[in-house]
């Protein structure tokens, strides 16, 4: 498993290809993969968003998303997972996070890297300010991704 | 003992400052470092605290050499 | 959308950056994208399997792949859906399927891949015949990948 | 009217052919194309039906120039 902060542009098709490539064990035993993708959009809550400033607090975002990945290993039979985020400066339609998981079979591994997600936008201490064309404001609370619009 | 405080994000800017040291003589609790450290400011219902770089409650008691962070909910993903 | 059938090797992270970079219309607007992998392990069943041959039915498998996807998007809010599926002769760690769902929302994401994979194993018309060490094995049935093992 | 039909995966290696086309005068069901097909075989309960490429039951009525397809339980993905 692996746990990456990135402060320039995250590429997921390359990061996970590198990761798999890399994983010999993994070979022939994985059945599934589960991948989620969190991206920078150029509209919230009504307004046009030019730019995003991602700020953490670095050593608790690696020990919150590795501890999130045990308790996705405790419940679910995972093989394993690779966690990689940005911080810094973003603009819109850039990648912000890459969960993906691997597993024998195929309900755990929606249910592990769903859960993942969950548990990363309530643990990881990241904090979004977005940049609006008129000035800027900090994002104060995660929507809840769920709710039907 | 001393201590070392953390703020961050939206926090941070309010405060106007990122760090604190604190030093007590007595013992003292999360919520106790937060009064020494912003005598004048009552901390916020959703402000977020941790220990160590892991959760905890404002009634948990700090040691010697510990840090201690303040921030408001987490907004990543 | 797009459904696809390949008889040459599957590389999923080039088909969905191909595929997203040719999207326009996406770009700024998904805020979440959910990618699964099926891929073909080297045991099955307590057997070692060391190459598989995938049959379809060409035609009926975009028609039922296509039908899916209308569903999806019925049901969740769906901006684009990738449907990539193997045919032909297949070896151990190649991938055998890809779906990805591209959201505004993370739930929708989520759901809506889940469904997809779910209803792509009942109804496209694919079948799997498994090269053991001693002769070959159709597939009588799907696994249902939500049991606990 | 003339129907082709079509087998698949084991039932095409079963029954040792991957098409047939059947004529009659009379309307038929899927079930009666399967009959004509194969006089001495008894359908399978697992066996899967497809008219033009969407299921069926086997009671549905066929058309001419229909395309009635039958397979084992797919397993893709």
């Amino acid at each position: 498993m692996k746990v990456k902060i990135v402060e320039t542009t995250l590429n997921p098709w390359q990061e996970v290809e590198d990761y798999q490539q890399e994983a010999i064990a993994l070979r022939g035993k994985f059945g599934a993969t589960n991948i989620f993708i969190g991206t920078m959009r150029d509209f919230n809550e009504g307004d046009e968003v030019t730019a995003m400033t991602l700020e953490h607090y670095a050593g608790m975002t690696e020990k919150q998303l590795e501890n999130i990945i045990k308790e996705a290993m405790q419940q679910w039979d995972v093989l394993d997972v690779l966690i990689v985020h940005r911080v810094g400066e973003l603009l819109p339609n850039q990648p912000i996070v890459l969960v993906a998981v691997w597993t024998s079979h195929r309900g755990d591994a929606f249910d592990a890297s769903r859960y993942i997600m969950e548990a990363l936008k309530t643990k990881a201490p990241f904090w979004k300010k977005e940049t609006l064309v008129n000035g800027s404001r900090w994002v104060d609370k995660n929507t809840d991704g769920y709710k039907k619009s | 003992m001393s201590i070392k405080v953390r703020y961050f994000a939206s926090l941070k800017e309010n405060l106007a400052k990122s760090e604190d040291i604190v030093d007590s003589q007595k013992n003292m609790t999360v919520a106790d470092v937060w009064l020494l450290a912003n005598p004048d400011k009552i901390i916020s219902e959703n402000t977020l605290a941790a220990v160590n770089m892991d959760y905890v409650a404002l009634t948990q008691a700090v040691n010697a050499g510990d840090e201690v962070a303040f921030f408001p909910p987490v907004t990543g993903g």
